[in-house]
């Protein structure tokens, strides 16, 4: 087994093995270890990314792993039209999109896992959730790794299970263990979409390997079963078909509008779970997905368009419902819809780095924001309602600091990493090929509102928790040294974040992202040219909302006063903490019919049915009754049966030769 | 041909008295009657032997035992109303149907010879010519009919020699057998018995 | 070789009918596991030779058997299954009332086997309907109340169903003029018959392997034979692995009438994907547990169903891998809803009632008290609903990948029961297992584990390396899927 | 006159023979032996006539010009009779005392109507098979009212009535066939109709349909089956045991001998027969349904099982004789064996109630088993015989086309399931109700075994009788 | 000579008027008488044909038809005594307690 193929396929083992030990050994570790024996095998993977990273960054191709085996049958008819039985390798893959991804979940994983440890002091499952957060990171590295559908669907439905379990960790109260089965189930229904769009690919590709269907358009030889000339042409039926039911699934995983009403609910999983699953990585394995199946939504204008549309009403969505929220992590939840809403208007564009761009700098701030108000609740303990807080500033200053700097990233402020990734999308999608004459330019506008608003309830989030004075009756102190590097660490990550994918203004090649993600991830064809006075017009429009964005907060915060929770009182407040009503239609129009109809199933089936057979039954059992009583008993009533049956048998046979 | 008429008329009215009268002896009478009929027409048929024993066997012994046992049983009228009256007219309609079935299918015959040189062959009937086949071609019949009048005479008495079965067993179940027998025997009978 | 596992089960069964008690169990315990172990032998040697001598020469009846590829992996499945059960039974205290099961199950066992290696048709269906006698026993001996209705109820539908094939075999032969009932000479005829005649010889087929499925409109016996069935899960496990309606389409019933196969592709299709959902449907709002399981078992047959009729070598493939394998998580979980009973009902009394304990949602928040085994019931219940990794998925994703190929709107329908079973499945998990402790129980003691780690064991190997199962269904599947062209 | 000697062959009639003599030794001895004596010496001599016809197998001698004919055929049939008989011998020993089969003539007739089922089983002359018919029937006018109750007495007295009304149509209907052929002998009737100068086919038409009536009564086809409720009820259990049994088989072997060789060319009598079986399945299982009583649910049995048995009169004579054979044997054993089971458990010859089977299986463990496995059987379950018998008659049929037949047959034989199943079900999984007398001696113990080995045998190792039978074939 | 086809259409009425007659009668020894009638009837039956075809076997048969009649009248007459000679009549409906 050469040693430099197979070494990345390494990487998802390790947690593997450590979640192996936790579950089986853990109960009997005392407290500390379990959490450094996960971080430490987190950070060996976070190690393997980077030599990864290293090793594929001047390759063209992917790299493909030796150590493979049969995992799923297949057939393909090959050109003579015989079957040949070809089974779907389990195989891994790293190239340049993957070992972003990579790095971007196990460097991050690997200070939520620090994180943790401080967070999680005390708890009974200590050990319990070691396992399951190794248990996701395996998934989520599995899911990138993957070579071919099938094995990413593997990961997909992996961290789907590692999510049930973490948002249900504290299982005793059936809330939490609710929230954990609605998440699953709704992701349940997203998966469904993606195995439909699995079929028709490969009825349309005959086969489900990720790079030979990104390579098979336009007419490419498959390796050893058939030249076809794919003949799959741009935007045909079937293409636009798999790439909604991509688009779906991805919908499902990444909380997009059809299926976002989950992400929400699970805030009731521990803060860190938060943090690494429901804003860095679970979730952006929908927009991973589109990136990585470049190749068919490029030739899909029709399903990219529907990308960015469902992109761009999510955005609002989750911004207009983040406003009013009174808990400090439902406000950071619907932020994260809103962002992820974001990063789809970015992929369906066409500019797929892009996408990976917002999706690295979101997870940076995004984590950050999540453990400060993790910090938050723990110093004040447990209470998470930001109008029992206030005025921590003083008390909880590096938490601030890094508050302060996660604010004004997420804002896009100009020289965080926020700033750099909101522009690119939204000069992104003001050029891009599938945006058409009107919706280009529309998506735009609500990108840019939808800037106004982030800008605005976050800073409604920074000044509720730090400015004014403490409402709340706990005693706040600063938080321990192993939870605070992380966040110093996260910070420094979104201060500089930002420059990987510089503006193109500044220079053709100084963007390394774009370059570096070249072949994994090409954008689409077509983006037409602006001029330079045009982009720096974007830029300055940009900016001018996220700063107009912080100070409408300001002048409100002031006019209402900080402790006044102002906005929440009007009706269109309370619209907005219910989050524009969409949880209670679904349960109205979907979950109570489907239950009542199961409940007349049930009935119909184990009674209904019963008497049907029943009835037959007797039936029968009643035509013998009414023979017993034909037999009468009288000798001459059995005779006289004799004689008639030989009269007619008789007469039957005479008038046959009769006639 | 005027004899076979005559032979015939008389035939159906002997066994059109046999299902008609009420009391059991004009029923075995007029039963003799068409015998003897019948009697007559096999000697037409050129089979006088088995003329002379329908006569004899028939007519004679046979007959003659149905009358002791209706004597012996001295069975009054049939009283009290028919259980099932519809049974009457559906038997008639139906010995109609069958009757007239039949003898359209009789005058289908088609002789296979003449009749002169059929009759030849059968020498009349004669005692020793039918003699002569029942012992050479059909002697197994012959031999075989001696088993069924065997088990007739040991079935008779064993019927009768039921009665004073010896075994106690038996003895107990009989004596209260013969009167649940009759118990439950009158109580369903619907016909109400005159006593 | 063949004849040895075959009938070794029925010989001590009938060597253990003169013992009592651990003498007796031991006995059968060891018959299954050396059954179990010339299985594993036929295996690892490749031995698949025909073996055939005349049963009836004048009728034209053979008896030919042998264990090629799918009824090979099948069969290593039910002698499997049986001797874990065995073992599991001998654990429990009431296992000395009801000592009947022990031979009954491995008469049963015998019978399976049989059904597996026959080639003959006529040995099939002997053996086809020979099964039934010990099931209906096991049932009607150690059932609950209302068992007898529920036994005349599968007693008829079997019956029926197996008659009405009795009668297409008869017509099969005479109409294909073949010197004798073998499959493999039966093989090249009757796909000339015209259509009209193997369509209904082929519906005289599928109308008893539809009761054996169960298919929609004739499985209203299953939920009350599992029901019905002695709490201890014995006969019922025995009735999983009972279900070989799938087997029986894809050995006998598909190739030997191809035309009508395909003519009637559509209809069976979208039947058997309603039965899926249906079956997933109901088992949300099923009260009981055996109930619920008996509906997951339902929808899970729908899928074989479904694989089977599309007449696509990656869907027949999905759905031999995936009736091979429900045998073994499916039966776990009867086995689970077992070892629950026993720990709920301390005072085991054996009069015959639906005991309370089996009700979904009567004991709340198990997992405090009994965390590993309420792990080992998430593991069993994920397999069921098909999350990759176990061995369900790899079953279930080829199902629906070869149905889509034949027949897209069938399969979406089919699709759907994926989001209904996870819905049945964590519904029932969470009643029981989480929320607040009513009730805690004891935890699994060294002997369940012994029980429960094979099984766990063969969930996920071949879950992740199913290649060495895929490898033995490869050759039969390829020739069933080469006559029958599909697409 | 010159004088044809006949040609007398006594070997070929050994069986018939001895089973005679023995009779006639029945008859004399019980003046001076005791009646187990008796009982000893009709088994001895059923066996030796056991013996002489499987000595006589394949040597397809004939006497009487033909009139009498052990072939295979003869042989077979003759074995199934002299079984049923032995059974019927070896269960009434043991329910004498009850049964009030006490007097020794019970046996002397019994062998007696044994004698006229053998010589309608090899007669091969229309008269001496109406002589075998007559034999047999008078014998068992006699048995079936041999008890001193009412209800056997009226049995008895139902059935000599039907039966004299039905063996008059019979002997009118060999009186057209003699018009219509000339001919007495089988053979002879069949070349006769056959040849071409052979005119009065609807003559014969009428005649085979008369004859086929007073067949159809005797085996109890309907709608002539009325008689058999009420007989088999009434009649003691030892006597309707040995009528399901040998006097259906010897009817049968008198149906099949006629219609599959002497009329077998003549039209007519095909299409009322396939009518016949339909009524016969379907009243025959349909009315067994309701039946609360053991004795009157194996009579209308036994009126189904003769549906099944008429198919193979239907099909063509080479399969349809070698399959009805191999039915009517397995048939004797389970029929006779569950008769002999309801003789030792019944106080009086009433019958059982079947709810009173309750808790059997416990209670009285072989009895119970024994019973399982005859009612499985009759049920056609795979593994025992009952089924292969069902399978080669279905098959005879189907290869003739008859396929509507077969599969209302296979319909019917469903729902007999049910009835067969309800007392299984009752005496293994319900608890006991009421307590049954027991009479079974030894002799029933191992007569019991012997019948459900056999047809456990029978079910698995088929061939070694079918084997033999596939000489029946003409 | 007359035609056997008259002879049989003879018999063949005279076997029907016995049949009737067993349907109508309801005393035993009555219904018996019928059937001796039916009997009759195919001897006559026997007899034409006999002479129909030129063969004495049909009348040996007729004999043996007699004998078989007189054999049964030996066991029919004993029953119906041994039956009716505790009851009051013979009515034959009296005897339909086995039903069902």
């Amino acid at each position: 087994m050469d040693f430099n193929h197979n070494l990345f396929a390494l990487m998802p083992v390790l947690p593997l093995l450590g979640w192996l030990v936790l579950i089986v050994w853990g109960k009997n570790m005392k407290e500390p270890t379990p959490g450094i024996l996960a971080s430490s095998l987190v950070f060996l993977s976070f190690v393997l990314a980077v030599v990864g990273f290293v090793q594929v960054s001047p390759m063209k191709e992917p790299l493909l792993n030796t150590l493979r085996w049969d995992f799923l049958p297949m057939w393909v008819s090959d050109a003579k039209g015989v079957l040949v039985s070809k089974p779907l390798q389990f195989g891994f893959a790293l190239d340049h999109l993957s070992s972003i991804m990579t790095l971007i979940i196990t460097g991050i994983g690997f200070l939520i896992h620090v994180f943790a440890i401080g967070y999680m002091h005390g708890d009974k499952g200590f050990s319990r959730f070691f396992a399951y957060l190794n248990f996701f990171i395996a998934m989520m590295l599995i899911l990138v790794l993957a070579d071919s559908y099938p094995v990413l669907f593997i990961g997909w439905e992996g961290v789907g299970v590692a999510s049930y379990l973490l948002i249900g960790f504290w299982y005793t109260d059936v809330k939490n263990s609710d929230a954990a089965r609605k998440a699953f189930i709704v992701n349940r229904i997203g998966d469904a979409f993606l195995m439909l769009g699995m079929f028709l690919l490969f009825m349309t590709f005959h086969t489900l390997n990720i790079h030979e269907i990104n390579s098979s358009f336009g007419s490419v030889v498959i390796p050893n079963v058939t030249t076809i000339s794919t003949g799959i042409a741009f935007g045909s039926p079937p293409l636009e078909l798999a790439a909604l039911f991509l688009l779906l699934g991805a919908a499902g995983k990444s909380a997009q509008l059809p299926l976002s009403t989950w992400l929400p609910d699970a805030m009731a999983g521990p803060t860190p779970v938060s943090a690494l699953i429901h804003a860095a990585t679970m979730v952006t394995a929908g927009v991973y997905l589109v990136a990585r199946s470049h190749g068919i939504f490029a030739n899909a204008p029709g399903a990219s368009s529907w990308v960015m549309w469902i992109g761009a009403l999510t955005a609002v969505y989750g911004a207009l419902s983040a406003i009013a929220q009174t808990d400090i992590k439902k406000i950071l939840a619907y932020s994260t819809v809103s962002q992820l809403g974001y990063m789809f208007i970015a992929v369906g564009s066409g500019a797929y780095w892009v996408g990976i761009f917002h999706v690295a700098t979101h997870a940076f701030f995004k984590a950050l924001l999540f453990l400060s108000s993790g910090s938050v609740i723990h110093a004040v303990g447990g209470e998470q309602d930001v109008r029992q807080m206030g005025g921590l500033r003083e008390k909880l200053p590096t938490t601030h600091i890094v508050s302060l700097i996660g604010t004004l990233a997420i804002a896009g402020i100009i020289p965080l990493a926020g700033f750099f990734s909101k522009d690119a999308i939204l000069s992104s999608v003001f050029t891009s090929p599938f945006g058409g004459d009107f919706s280009g330019y529309a998506i735009w506008a609500i990108g840019l509102i939808v800037a106004f608003l982030t800008a605005g309830y976050m800073w409604r989030w920074y000044s509720l928790v730090f400015l004014g004075t403490y409402r709340g009756h706990a005693h706040p102190h600063e938080s321990s040294s192993v939870m605070t590097v992380p966040l110093w660490i996260l910070a420094a990550l979104s201060v500089v974040g930002g420059f990987i994918g510089l503006p193109h203004f500044l220079g053709k090649n100084v963007n390394w992202l774009e370059g570096f993600l070249e072949e994994a991830a090409p954008n689409a064809l077509g983006f037409h040219e602006i001029p330079l006075w045009g982009e720096l017009i974007l830029i300055a429009l940009a900016l001018a909302a996220a700063v107009g964005g912080i100070l409408f907060s300001r002048w409100i915060i002031a006019r209402d006063g900080v402790n006044s929770a102002g906005w929440i009182a009007t009706r269109f407040g309370n619209a907005s903490r219910k989050a524009l009503f969409v949880d209670q239609t679904y349960d109205i129009a979907v979950s109570a019919p489907a239950k009542f109809i199961s409940e007349q199933l049930e009935l119909a089936d184990t009674h209904g049915l019963d008497r049907g057979i029943g009835a037959l039954a007797n039936g029968t059992a009643e035509a013998g009754a009414s023979l017993s009583v034909w037999q009468s008993g009288f000798v001459r009533a059995y005779a006289i049966a004799v004689l008639l049956g030989t009269a007619i048998l008789v007469g039957y046979l005479a008038l046959r030769s009769f006639a | 041909m005027v004899v076979f008429v005559i032979l015939a008329v008389l035939a159906i009215a002997g066994a059109i008295g046999t299902i008609s009268f009420k009391s059991g002896i004009y029923s075995a009478l007029s039963l003799v009657g068409t015998l003897l009929t019948l009697a007559m027409m096999y000697v037409t048929l050129h089979a006088q032997f088995l003329a002379s024993v329908q006569v004899m066997v028939y007519a004679g012994a046979i007959m003659v035992l149905f009358l002791f046992v209706i004597m012996l049983l001295n069975e009054s009228q049939m009283s009290g109303a028919d259980p099932l009256p519809w049974v009457q007219p559906v038997a008639i309609a139906g010995g109609i149907v069958l009757a007239a079935a039949l003898a359209f299918t009789a005058f289908q015959f088609k002789a296979p010879k003449n009749l002169e040189t059929a009759t030849a062959a059968l020498q009349g009937g004669t005692p020793g010519a039918i003699g002569e086949t029942l012992f050479t071609k059909f002697l197994l019949p012959f031999e075989a009919v001696s088993i069924l009048l065997l088990i007739a005479a040991i079935g008779a008495v064993s019927l009768v020699h039921r009665q004073p079965a010896h075994n106690e067993a038996l003895e107990t179940t009989s004596e209260h057998a013969t009167d649940n027998a009759y118990s439950d025997e009158t109580s369903s009978n619907p016909a109400k018995v005159v006593a | 070789m063949i004849h040895l596992i075959i009938f070794i089960p029925l010989l001590f069964a009938l060597i253990g009918l003169f013992l009592r008690g651990q003498a007796r169990a031991s006995i059968s315990i060891f018959a299954a596991l050396a059954s179990f172990a010339l299985t594993a032998v036929v295996w690892i040697a490749k031995i698949d030779t025909v073996y055939r001598t005349p049963w009836i020469p004048g009728a034209g009846i053979f008896y030919s058997v042998t264990f090629d590829g799918p009824s090979l992996l099948l069969a290593l499945v039910a002698t499997l299954m049986t001797s874990i059960t065995l073992i599991y039974f001998s654990n429990r205290k009431d296992s000395q009332q009801a000592e009947g099961m022990y031979p009954l199950a491995l008469a049963m066992l015998t019978g399976l086997l049989g059904i597996f290696a026959a080639r003959d048709l006529i040995l099939f269906y002997v053996f086809f309907e020979a099964t039934l006698v010990p099931s209906l026993f096991m049932l009607g001996l150690y059932g609950r109340k209302n068992r007898v209705r529920a036994l005349t109820k599968m007693a008829l539908y079997t019956i029926f169903g197996g008659l009405l094939m009795l009668v297409s075999i008869i017509a099969t032969k005479l109409y294909s003029n073949s010197p004798s009932f073998d499959f493999l000479e039966l093989f090249g005829r009757t796909s000339q018959l015209d259509l009209e005649t193997q369509t209904w010889l082929f519906l005289g087929f599928v109308a008893a392997f539809a009761v054996k499925l169960p298919l929609f409109p004739l499985h209203n016996w299953l939920p009350d034979f599992h029901a019905e069935n002695h709490s201890s899960g014995v006969a019922d496990v025995m009735g999983t692995l009972y279900k070989v309606g799938g087997y029986g389409l894809f050995r006998f019933a598909l190739p030997l009438f191809p035309a009508a196969a395909q003519n009637l592709q559509w209809v069976f299709m979208f039947l058997a994907a309603f039965t899926a959902l249906y079956g997933a449907w109901i088992a949300f709002s099923s009260k009981d547990f055996k109930r619920l399981l008996a509906y997951a078992g339902l929808s899970h047959m729908g899928l074989v169903a479904l694989g089977m009729f599309s007449l696509n070598p990656i869907g027949m493939a999905g759905a031999l891998f995936l009736l091979a394998f429900q045998g073994v998580y499916s039966s776990a979980l009867f086995l689970i809803v077992g070892m629950l009973e026993e720990r709920l009902n301390k005072d085991v009394q054996n009069e015959k009632t639906t005991s309370q304990a089996l009700e979904i949602g009567h004991v709340r928040g198990l997992a405090a008290s009994a965390p590993a085994f309420a792990g080992v019931a998430l593991v069993l219940w994920f397999a069921s609903i098909g999350v990759p990794g176990l061995a369900g998925f790899i079953g279930e994703f080829s199902v629906f990948l070869g149905a889509y190929q034949a027949n897209p709107w069938a399969t979406a329908l089919a699709v759907s029961t994926v989001i209904a079973s996870a819905a049945f499945a964590l519904t029932a998990y969470q009643r029981t297992w989480l929320e607040e402790t009513t009730t805690t129980i004891p935890e699994l003691n060294a002997r369940d584990w012994f029980v429960l780690v094979p099984i766990l064991a063969v969930t996920v190997f071949f879950g992740v390396f199913s290649g060495s199962a895929l490898k033995l269904l490869e050759p039969s599947v390829q020739a069933v899927a080469g006559l029958l062209g599909g697409k | 006159m010159n004088f044809v000697a006949p040609d007398v062959n006594y070997y070929s009639m050994l069986p018939f023979i001895t089973v005679l003599l023995t009779a006639v030794f029945a008859t004399i001895l019980p003046f001076y032996v005791s009646r187990k004596a008796i009982a000893g010496l009709s088994a001895v001599g059923l066996l030796v006539a056991l013996a002489a016809s499987i000595g006589l197998w394949n040597t397809n001698l004939s006497s009487f010009y033909g009139a009498y004919r052990s072939d295979n055929f003869a042989l077979g049939f003759g074995i199934v009779l002299i079984v049923g008989a032995l059974i019927a011998v070896i269960s009434s020993v043991d329910v004498a005392k009850r049964g009030g089969t006490m007097q020794a003539e019970f046996f002397a007739i019994l062998l007696y109507a044994v004698s006229g089922t053998m010589l309608l089983a090899s007669a091969h002359d229309l008269i001496v098979l109406l002589i075998g018919f007559e034999v047999m029937s008078l014998g068992v006018y006699v048995l079936s009212s041999f008890q001193e109750t009412a209800k056997s007495e009226e049995a008895g007295m139902k059935y000599f009535l039907l039966g004299g009304f039905a063996s008059a149509i019979l002997i009118f209907g060999i009186a057209l066939v003699f018009g219509a052929t000339g001919k007495f002998g089988l053979e002879a009737i069949n070349t006769a109709v056959l040849s071409p100068e052979f005119k009065n086919s609807s003559i014969a038409a009428v005649g085979a349909l008369f004859i086929l009536i007073g067949f159809g009564f005797k085996v109890a086809m309907a709608p002539f089956h009325q008689w058999t409720p009420d007989v088999y009820t009434g009649a003691p259990t030892v006597v309707t045991q040995f009528m399901s049994v040998a006097v259906k088989a010897a009817a049968f072997a008198g149906f099949l001998h006629i219609f599959g060789l002497a009329l077998q060319n003549v039209s007519g009598w095909q299409t009322p027969l396939q009518f016949l079986i339909a009524l016969t399945l379907m009243i025959g299982n349909l009315a067994a349904l309701r039946q609360s009583n053991l004795k009157r649910m194996l009579a209308y049995s036994s009126v189904a099982h003769a549906g099944y048995v008429g198919l193979a009169v239907l099909a063509s004579p080479s399969q349809g004789f070698s399959s009805a054979l191999y039915y009517l044997g397995i048939y004797t054993l389970m029929n006779a064996g569950a008769f002999a089971v309801l003789n030792v458990l019944s106080k009086d010859d009433d019958g059982l109630e079947i709810e009173s089977l309750a808790g059997l299986g416990s209670s009285k463990p072989l009895l119970a088993a024994t019973l399982t496995f005859f009612l499985l059987s009759l049920a056609g379950i795979p593994p025992l015989g009952g089924f292969i018998g069902k399978y080669l008659i279905f098959s005879a049929a189907a290869s003739s086309g008859y396929y509507g037949l077969v599969i209302l047959a296979a319909l019917t034989s469903a729902v007999s399931l049910a009835y067969y199943l309800r007392p299984i079900g009752l005496m293994y999984f319900r608890p006991r109700v009421t307590v049954l007398p027991d009479f079974s001696g030894r002799s029933t113990r191992v007569l019991l075994v012997v019948c459900a080995a056999g047809v456990l045998i029978l079910g698995l190792v088929p061939n070694a009788v079918y084997g033999l039978l596939e000489l029946v074939k003409k | 000579m007359v035609e056997t086809q008259y002879y049989i259409a003879l018999a063949a009425i005279l076997f029907s008027i016995g049949a009737v007659g067993f349907l109508t009668r309801r005393s035993a020894i009555q219904m018996f008488l019928c059937v001796e009638l039916m009997l009759n009837a195919a001897n006559l039956a026997l007899v034409a044909f006999s002479r129909a075809w030129g063969d004495l076997l049909a009348q040996s048969a007729v004999f043996i038809i007699l004998t078989l009649a007189a054999a049964e009248v030996a066991i029919g007459l004993g029953i119906i005594v041994a039956i009716f000679k505790k009851r009051p009549t013979t009515n034959v409906d009296v005897l339909s307690s086995l039903k069902g």
